[in-house]
């Protein structure tokens, strides 16, 4: 079902933790949906110096978060505005049609975390929106036929 | 590494015995039984023989058995086929909020065809009060359908109750018995039903044949409409090889029954009592007693099932989450929601169930694992971390 | 004694290789495909591999193909399942008068529930006309289902052109291709075809499975409510070692068809060619040259169809009259009635289907006994006596 990057990511999850203090946290998700994810960032002159995740969900879930974290350490915050839900579907060689909503929860858990650094630093980054209250990210579109 | 299977109520390997008894059907014995002519006729022979059989070790007349491709269509059949043949009579069916999809799906389509359906709750156990029975039972009632066992947490429901209430009120009682037959003893005639599901699978048996029993004078219309077989009542050249398998895993389950169980019903509690004793916030669902010998159905806070799941493939145990053909979808277990868990909960269900072939060490092996996975999904887990901050852990 | 099966269209053996296909998935790889951990993952992949190469041989994706249990399912499916999505559309639906009992019944049914059908003539080889086609679609038609070729007479129709007009139209076009897959070329996108039905058993894969085909964009409705296999469009544990012995067994068909076909049609053609010119009042139904290679069949004037049988299995010769499913049955054939046969005479048919194992010797023995076989049961027939009387014999 998995490739093996996402069962790679799922077992030997990177960057799994809090950060104490963190510059900016996002959680997003909902337990009744099955999945909750947490990012924590510590950004220092613009660069994220770390990062770590919790995450209540299925194995992508835990795959995308890992794979998410990963992609934005040690990256500036306009270089990790590009890591979108497709950029970590991809670099996890891609995840099962039911489960790329998981891809989407990282990204919007990245964004949460930024936003909150933005607010908590008077600061605004561009391209980035508020995050969603109770976002339904399981609503993907069927392939209706 | 070894490899442990622990999800018997998905589905089984089949018993070497069912299929040395089928090999015959495929190549030698291969005629159409409603043919006429002699390589037939062994066909025809060993589909009269599959029925008296199953018909024996149920406490049927053969002519109340009609073979079906699984347990999926002889729901459809039962449900659809006593709804059609009964509308003059009413169109109220009354079920419960915890069957299988075949059950449920079955039942939302025929509201979407103007029928009305009444979903009886459940206990914390998962059980239906044949009093909650009785009490929605309306002039329109037409067709009682209540599972025997259920899939995911393995409570046995009080068929004979209900079945009885049924009887006395001349409403037509269907139950889905797919998880119950060839794993706790049936007879349907002291468990009052009209009609009763199973899927060979399920004990041993081939993938893709079942049963419908139709009790004697019960009407019902076809689902499969076709050539002349099954009495005129479904449609399609029979699965004589499958059939022939059915029949032996039948028996082959009710011979070793008791012993089997037996066997199971000690493991299984050995289970329970050594996780819930080993582990914290876990929960045993479904009824402590009442419940399948082979069925363990656990919940554990903090963690998500999928997760769970692919950690102990990793270790080589092999159980499941939910029903096995819900996993891929995203809903929590509507049978855990019926029985009270609230959402994050319902996702997070681990249900073993036991074969006979399980052995005490394969229980230790298991018993050794689980703790450390379940820990290291906590300790990834911001619900437990919100937990432990709230506790001031 | 030896026996020669001459009864291909009802069944088939299966073949050697299929079973050996099969047989992994009985004990080894057991698992349900809808589990997520490694051993159910080998059954998904044998699964996924087998809709894989259908829709490889039939021309299709593999999206677009469903497994069901048998022909009839799925012309039931295809049937009531586009009936009821389309039925905002329209209530009318386009058959033909000689369909297999699987369609025909299915539709008798739909008329029960306010469908209108309108039953196509056949000419006296029992084709379609295209233009009756065109001609009966009205603003309300829904569907059109016409079968590939028929069950008894063999003949072939113009699905192609047929399919064409559907599709100008912009109609649902289901073809029963039951008898024609594995026998003759198809491919779903030159047939213009919509949904197709197709059936195991009739090309030496396993009883029990078959196939819908169901083009992109179609909308159908479930027939079997349940899980979320099959796309969610089909309920169901499915039956891993059947679909890959169906899968199995349609390469092996295609992949050595025109060397069988050739060998089939000369064998028919002698055959035909003998039994006209050894015996009296004899007539080939269906079409002469449009026809399934393996078909032939027969009316003999002032006899009867089942008698000729038991005689010709006496001798070892398993042939049959009308098609296997209706046997037990007393009416006479609605195809025989449909090419405009009288009702005595629809009575007397003999179906031979052939098969690649067939021989030339097993033809020569046929001939041998047969005209015997005919000339004792004339001389016991009140029809031919009459004849002879009328004749001055
Ligand atoms: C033309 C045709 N359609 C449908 C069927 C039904 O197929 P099955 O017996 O596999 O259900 C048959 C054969 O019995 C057939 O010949
Ligand atoms: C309770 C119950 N009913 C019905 C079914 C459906 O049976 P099948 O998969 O054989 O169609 C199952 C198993 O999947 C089941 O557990
Ligand atoms: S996070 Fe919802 S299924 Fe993966
Ligand atoms: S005489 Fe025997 S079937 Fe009519």
């Amino acid at each position: 079902m998995y490739s093996e990057k996402v069962m790679d990511h799922f077992m030997n999850p990177r960057n799994v933790g809090e950060i104490e203090n963190p510059s900016g946290v996002g959680t997003v998700g909902n337990a009744k949906c099955g999945d909750i994810m947490k990012i924590y960032l510590d950004i220092e002159d613009n660069i994220i110096k770390d990062v770590k995740f919790k995450t209540f969900g299925c194995g992508a879930a835990v795959a995308t978060s890992s794979m998410a974290t990963e992609l934005v350490k040690g990256k500036t915050i306009q270089e990790a505005m590009k890591v979108t839900n497709k950029a970590v579907m991809e670099a996890l060689d891609g995840l099962p049609p039911v489960k790329v909503h998981c891809s989407v929860l990282a990204e919007q858990a990245l964004q949460a975390a930024l936003w909150d650094y933005a607010q908590k630093n008077g600061i605004e980054i561009e391209g980035l929106t508020p995050p969603k209250e109770d976002d339904d990210h399981h609503d993907i579109p069927e392939d209706n036929e | 590494m070894q490899k442990i299977y622990f999800d018997h109520a998905a589905t089984t390997a089949m018993h070497p015995q069912v299929v040395e008894a089928m090999l015959p059907y495929f190549t030698e014995n291969f005629g159409n039984p409603s043919s006429i002519y002699e390589i037939a006729r062994k066909n025809k022979q060993a589909l009269d023989e599959s029925r008296d059989k199953i018909a024996k070790l149920l406490g049927a007349d053969p002519k109340e058995i009609y073979f079906t491709s699984g347990g999926t269509e002889s729901d459809n059949w039962a449900i659809k086929g006593i709804a059609e043949a009964y509308k003059n009579k009413g169109n109220h069916i009354i079920t419960s909020a915890i069957e299988h999809h075949a059950v449920l799906h079955t039942c939302e389509y025929l509201e979407s065809q103007g029928y009305e359906v009444t979903y009886l709750p459940v206990n914390e156990y998962g059980q239906v009060d044949p009093q909650d029975v009785l009490k929605a039972i309306k002039d329109t009632t037409i067709l009682i359908t209540i599972m025997y066992a259920n899939n995911e947490i393995g409570t046995i429901q009080p068929i004979e109750e209900i079945g009885k209430i049924a009887r006395e009120k001349g409403i037509v009682f269907h139950t889905d018995a797919v998880q119950a037959v060839g794993h706790i003893p049936i007879d349907v005639k002291k468990a009052n039903v009209d009609l009763l599901s199973l899927s060979g699978h399920k004990f041993h048996g081939p993938k893709g044949v079942g049963v419908l029993y139709i009790r004697k004078g019960v009407k019902i219309k076809p689902l499969l409409h076709g050539g002349a077989q099954e009495r005129g009542r479904r449609g399609g050249t029979e699965n004589v090889a499958g059939i022939v398998g059915l029949a032996k895993a039948l028996e082959l389950a009710l011979e070793n029954m008791e012993e089997n169980n037996k066997k199971m019903t000690e493991l299984r509690d050995y289970i329970i009592k050594e996780v819930t004793s080993r582990i914290d916030h876990v929960k045993l669902n479904g009824h402590p007693t009442d419940r399948l010998p082979n069925n363990i159905n656990f919940t554990f806070d903090f963690i998500e099932g999928e997760s769970l799941l692919l950690l102990l493939d990793m270790k080589g145990i092999y159980a499941s989450s939910g029903s096995a053909c819900t996993s891929g979808s995203l809903d929590p277990s509507h049978v855990l929601l019926a029985i009270g868990l609230p959402h994050e909960k319902a996702h997070g269900s681990l249900r073993i169930t036991l074969g006979d072939e399980n052995t005490k060490e394969e229980a230790d092996y298991f018993l050794e694992v689980l703790p450390s996975i379940v820990q290291r999904l906590r300790d990834m887990s911001p619900l437990y971390e919100a937990y432990k901050k709230e506790q001031n852990l």
